[in-house]
């Protein structure tokens, strides 16, 4: 699924998905990393996004 | 809680003695590679352990009679440092070689292999091929056994209570006689032998089999010695019918088991395999081609 | 049945220990005398982290009984090194990276030194199939058996330490 | 910063590891290792059934016993509500993880942990687990992955329904979750491809099989402080899930890291040290607890066993313009099978238009899983490529050249969503394609295959520090436990910055209270990220070590440069200076502003991802089946080799068991569900003499998002070993082997079955 979002943060990301998808926004909070622009993030408070970034929702990895 | 025994006698009477008389189980320990993992593991709770290393005469080898006289408990890398032994009976001393590590063959013995019963025992189908004697001493004295006539069953052996194998006689070799032992397993190393063969030959100057044992190890519950397979081998040369004759006779005489380490019908074309390589290498090795020991 | 009263010469110290018939040589080395250098891996001699040298032959000592230990003078790998000089083997292991968690490491070492002591000039392949009975999920081997054959190197004097 | 390569001094070369001399004399203490006086032995009383509804526990008779000090049993935790919960480490559902320490209500596989004691001695500890009564309603049970998905299969969890569906289930399932990537349209694609391959694979669950049982030793004192002496892969995640399992404040517990011999993603979750915790608290006394290799087999996590299914539609040229993938993996008694990694991995080394996956998370009635080694990956990328070397036999195209027309490349968007940036795949099959293994000839009998394998590699929280000794000296701290050497390349990385011989610098790992927070080391993550952060404590030493200098010979900070481990007046207008070492710099802390040192914490982003390209040569003995494999080469991009030994043992111990995996090892089970190989003498690890030197082949595409460009290197070697052994095997005897192991009996069956078929 691929949408246009406002948001330019990944905590914004959240409060606008939750806003618009209930529930949503929890789920990716808790369960989902956030590749931002190729590069995957584990806890992505501190990530900005630009107007043309590639955000992308994927399961949690951890490691062997 | 049940307290466990332990005795290293210094003679036989003495060992018999403790054997025979005790009240619940008594076990005999020599290498003890086999014991002490079923103790560990609770599958066995015996009463009393009865180390028979320090009795004299089980450990160590020694020529007899033109014949070789090996004491039960000597361990594997022993064996394995005998030039004598390993020239005259190379298959014993290659099934032996094959039981266990490095570390296993620090220990391990043809006895404690023999009456652990396993019918995947590597060291004895080579030395039922061998005919070789176990000589049992008991409350009711010494007798003499061919090795085939110990184990009964897996984990049962027809030693009664009190008895103990002391040592084990391989008799004087004919010219041109030669013996092999291969086993497939599925690592290199370290398994338990997912079926066995060992062959022990005669041959006439001219190449023709005059004498031969084959015996297979786990493909029924215990070691099976194959008459059949021998009699394809009595009277002829190692060529492909020969070979073809002795892997039917082999895969005939199966009755082995599903499990964990094979198949029924694996076991079973395995066997016949085995018996083909095995032959090949006895006969070489009794024409003198080679001594070489495979792993 | 009360404890057994076992005397031996553990890595050249005469030592006395008591223990009971269930117990191990590993059981005793570990939780009676305090040598933990030898691992328990399985317990059925399977994985070697527990080799010692009982008069002269690698053994696994989860397969032997303390109370046999009577009378025995026994290796491990604590007494592999003379003082802060380490064995060949020991340095080999170091340099060639051959460890990696470090715990098949003593049974890999103590098993090394056996091989090489019976077999200075062993084939790769001989190496290999001296070291079967230890285990080592690491490595993958390579790096042990090149710090084995270039420990032999060493201690047969065709290369300087 | 970032560093040049040319100029680096210490990074790339091959010292001694710190920890070296203490694992070659025995010396070092691993989880089994510690001792405490007062100290008791706990052990475990485990399901003997698959499954089954624990009626009672009646442990009177145990606790007379003389000498028996506790017994615990699930009713001596605290009660747990289900929901994944973040204690640092990310999502854990602790009423799972509480549940697979102790049983609840229910045992869901042999070997659950259903009681424990702490007893004087190991044998009263025995003797009392066989006094503890459990009475069991015996339930159906289900081990197959596809048999525990079907409509009447024994339910483990009545209140498990299936996720990632629409609409939500009413009926509970073992399906505990349906995860689904999906790019462009495979259905219409496939269509037009002209060539199609299609398979279905199988793998077994296998075990990490590290040979150091589990272990610990755990105090709780009076004043409910609580002590953790054990091996694991992160003792801030022992903490962490002991305080949640236990309802302890985090402070209370001070874990400490033992040695660990070997984990492998299998020790990143706890099984003894809440238990131990729990009878240390009830017994009043130090409790110690290790795993028998049958508990570590039986009751520690494998990793998933599967069923999957590959579909390939390419042209003729070989650009591939369909795939599709369904993954169905085992998760054992809980949910949580590594589906997610298993679906983005597979194809993530290619640039494909069209792509549908679907994976399932599935309960049985076997060990919850853990993390093995680039969790989830190996299997994927085993069906995947071996379905890739099916389709270039198909197109008589190279498999190297296959690969190269669809292999991902920067820009290349994946599957599951990301970009790649920065990735080295084609320089890695460059590399193998220019080894001299892959043109050596080869004698009849015998056959080479080459497969591929991709993991993310992560970064997260970590924090290391940089201590300057007074004498000048270096102390290095990690809090990352050290698995495989990563003392030796932290160390390093210290020793670079700071311009001194790695000799100089002592890592240790301080306990949990001694050093910040960070995460398990797994996922390749510690010396990139760990590694980042000891190299800006380093810098940040480096700065107040110039700043000292200045004050020292009052002249600007700026005017002082720093070199070879020494302040040097920057040219000669900034003044006529001998000169100053850390030793001169350390005496004179006291005077410059105190000790010198910098503990630096950060979440390590930018992980670049790793590619792998392993070349196997196997001979077959087409009578037994048995496969000897005679040469094994593994390429992999590794971002910069910071002690290229260990990289290279990374990759050989990673490429060894992958070809355990291929061959030998899998769990075995009887009818009732028990594992029938709980030991290391049938659960057939490779041995010395099952496998050749293992040719590590270092590609060196920095990271640039490391400072030294690093990458991890530790999970992608287990990815492509089992296709690059199965593409073997074809190219020896022309048959595709899809299930694994290809162990003896099944090769000679196929072979017999080839036989009969070309025959007939």
């Amino acid at each position: 699924m691929e949408l246009e979002v406002a948001a330019t943060n990944f905590r914004r990301l959240v409060l606008e998905l939750e806003e618009r998808f209930p529930g949503l926004g929890k789920q990716v909070e808790e369960g989902m990393a956030v590749a931002i622009d190729g590069e995957i993030f584990q806890d992505a408070y501190s990530a900005r996004f630009g107007p043309d970034s590639e955000v992308v929702l994927i399961p949690k990895i951890a490691g062997g | 809680m049940p307290s466990l025994n332990y005795a290293a006698p210094a003679t036989v009477d003495e060992a018999v003695k403790l054997l025979a008389g005790a009240s619940g189980l008594a076990k005999v320990m020599s290498g003890g590679t086999d014991l002490l993992v079923q103790l560990r593991s609770g599958r066995l709770r015996p009463d009393l352990i009865v180390d028979t290393k320090k009795l004299p005469g089980i450990m160590g080898i020694r020529q007899e009679a033109g014949g070789f006289v090996i004491g039960a408990a000597t361990p594997g890398a022993v064996l394995e440092a005998d030039a004598a032994l390993t020239k005259a009976w190379p298959g014993v001393v290659e099934a032996m070689d094959l039981i266990g590590s490095t570390q296993i063959q620090g220990r391990a013995s043809l006895a404690g292999n023999l009456c652990n019963a396993s019918p995947a025992a590597d060291s004895v189908p080579a030395l039922f091929a061998a005919a070789a004697i176990a000589v049992i001493v008991g409350p009711n004295g010494k007798r003499e056994v061919p090795v085939e006539q110990v184990p009964t069953g897996p984990g049962r052996t027809s030693l009664a209570k009190g008895e103990f194998i002391l040592e084990f006689r391989l008799p004087p070799r004919p010219p041109h006689s030669s013996d092999a032992y291969l086993r497939f397993i599925p690592r290199t190393e370290m398994d338990i032998a997912v079926v066995g063969c060992g062959i022990c030959l005669t041959l006439d100057a001219g190449g023709t089999c005059t004498a031969a044992r084959v015996a297979l190890g786990a493909v029924a519950p215990t070691v099976l010695l194959v008459p059949a397979a021998a009699d394809a081998l009595i009277g002829h040369k190692l060529d492909d019918a020969t070979l073809a004759r002795l892997d039917a006779a082999a895969q005939a005489a199966c009755k082995p088991i599903d499990d964990k380490r094979g198949t029924i019908v694996y076991r079973t074309k395995v066997a016949g395999v085995l018996a083909r390589r095995v032959a090949a290498i006895a006969f070489d090795r009794a024409l003198g081609k080679t001594s070489a020991k495979t792993h | 049945m009360s404890k057994h009263h076992v005397s031996a010469v553990i890595n050249g110290e005469p030592t006395e220990f008591l223990c009971e018939t269930q117990q191990t040589l590993l059981d005793v080395l570990r939780d009676e005398i305090g040598l933990t250098g030898s691992k328990e891996g399985c317990a059925s001699g399977d994985c070697g982290a527990c080799s010692v040298i009982v008069d002269g032959r690698l053994i696994c000592s989860c397969l032997m009984l303390g109370c046999e230990a009577d009378g025995t003078a026994i290796t491990t790998i604590e007494g592999i090194a003379q003082g802060d000089h380490l064995h060949p083997v020991q340095q080999k292991f170091l340099e060639h990276a051959a460890l990696q968690c470090g715990f098949c490491t003593p049974g890999l070492i103590v098993a090394s030194k056996a091989l090489l002591d019976e077999n200075p000039n062993p084939t790769e392949e001989e190496a290999r199939y001296w070291l079967a009975g230890n285990l080592c999920r690491c490595t993958g081997y390579d790096k042990v058996i090149r710090a084995v054959m270039d420990a032999a190197e060493v201690m047969r004097g065709e290369k300087a330490a | 910063m970032n560093y040049i390569p040319s100029d680096l001094k210490v990074v790339g070369t091959r010292p001694v590891r710190p920890d070296g001399v203490e694992k070659v004399t025995g010396r070092a203490q691993f989880g089994a290792d510690m001792r405490m006086s007062g100290m008791l032995w706990g052990k475990v009383l485990r399901s003997p059934h698959a499954h089954a509804r624990i009626i009672s526990i009646d442990a009177s008779k145990a606790e007379k016993l003389p000498g028996v000090r506790a017994v615990v049993t699930s009713k001596d935790f605290p009660h747990i509500a289900s929901e994944e919960a973040f204690v640092g480490e990310g999502p854990m559902n602790f009423r799972d993880l509480s549940r697979n320490c102790l049983a609840w209500d229910k045992a869901l596989y042999e070997g659950h942990a259903v009681a424990a004691v702490a007893a004087s001695t190991q044998a009263i500890a025995d003797a009392a687990l066989a006094l503890i009564d459990v009475k069991y309603e015996v339930l159906p049970h289900v081990i197959d992955v596809e048999d525990a998905m079907k409509d009447d299969a024994p339910i483990l969890h009545e209140d498990l329904f299936t996720a990632g569906v629409t609409p939500t289930p009413s009926r509970p399932s073992n399906i505990a979750k349906v995860v689904t990537f999906k790019k462009g349209d495979a259905e219409a694609a496939f269509k037009s491809a002209d060539v199609i391959v299609e398979g279905r694979y199988t793998t077994k669950p296998v075990h990490q099989a590290y040979i150091e049982p589990h272990a610990c030793l755990c105090s709780y004192n009076a004043d409910g402080q609580v002590t953790i002496y054990s091996s694991s892969q992160g003792h801030f995640m022992v903490r962490a899930y002991c305080a949640k399992l236990l309802g302890i404040e985090i402070a209370n517990i001070r874990a400490v890291a033992m040695e660990i011999g070997g984990g492998f993603g299998g020790k990143t979750l706890v099984y003894l040290e809440p238990v131990a915790i729990a009878l240390s608290k009830k017994s009043g006394r130090p409790v110690k607890m290790q795993m028998t290799r049958e508990d570590v087999f039986r009751a520690s996590g494998p990793t998933s066993g599967a069923t999957i299914e590959v579909k390939l539609g390419a042209k003729m040229d070989g650009s591939i313009v369909a795939a599709r993938e369904i993954l169905k993996y085992q998760a054992g008694g809980f949910p949580g099978s590594p589906i997610g990694p298993g679906c983005m991995c597979g194809f993530a080394m290619y640039d494909l238009p069209n792509v549908d996956v679907v994976g399932y998370d599935v309960v049985s009635n076997r060990p919850k899983v853990a993390a093995y080694r680039a969790p989830g990956a190996p299997i994927s990328s085993f069906a995947v490529e071996s379905a890739m070397d099916d389709l270039a036999r198909k197109l008589n195209m190279d498999p190297i050249a296959l690969r190269e027309k669809n292999g991902a490349r920067n820009g290349t968007k994946t599957h599951y969503g990301p970009t790649h940036q920065n990735i080295g795949f084609l320089a890695t099959l460059e590399a193998a394609k220019n080894h001299p293994h892959w043109k050596a000839p080869l004698k009849p009998g015998q056959g080479r295959g080459i497969a591929c394998g991709f993991w993310f590699n992560i970064g997260g929280e970590s924090t290391a520090g940089c201590h300057i000794a007074e004498d000048g000296s270096v102390v290095a701290t990690s809090g990352s436990p050290d698995i495989g050497g990563s003392r030796a390349s932290i160390g390093m990385m210290a020793a670079e910055v700071l311009g001194v011989p790695a000799e100089h610098v002592r890592t240790v790992i301080p306990d949990t209270s001694s050093i910040g927070f960070t995460h398990v080391t797994g996922g390749s993550r510690v010396t990139f990220a760990t590694g980042m952060a000891v190299t800006q404590a380093a810098e940040r030493t480096v700065e107040d070590l110039k700043r000292r200098a200045a004050q020292i010979w009052e002249i600007p900070v700026e005017a002082v440069e720093w070199k070879d481990g020494k302040a040097f007046p920057a040219g000669s207008n900034a003044g006529a200076f001998e000169p100053l070492d850390l030793a001169a710099l350390a005496m004179k802390a006291g005077r410059t502003g105190g000790p010198i040192g910098f503990e630096v914490s950060l979440n390590a982003q930018g992980a670049g991802p790793g590619f792998g390209v392993h070349i196997a040569d196997v001979e077959v003995d087409k009578e037994t089946g048995a496969v000897k494999v005679l040469r094994y080469t593994a390429v992999q991009d590794v971002g910069k080799a910071i002690h290229p030994s260990y990289v290279e043992g990374q990759i050989q111990g990673g490429a060894a068991q992958g070809i355990g995996w291929a061959l030998n090892e899998e769990y075995i089970y009887d009818k009732n569900g028990k594992m029938d190989n709980a030991g290391f003498l049938d659960y057939r690890v490779p041995v010395a003499s099952d496998v050749p030197m293992i040719e590590a082949v270092m590609v060196e595409v920095p990271n640039p998002r490391h400072p030294f460009g690093a990458r991890g290197v530790g999970e992608v070697p287990i990815v492509p070993p089992m296709a690059a052994i199965a593409n073997a095997i074809r190219s020896a005897t022309g048959l595709r082997m899809p299930d694994l192991p290809m162990s003896p009996p099944k090769l000679r069956a196929a072979l017999d079955a080839a036989a009969r078929t070309s025959s007939a």
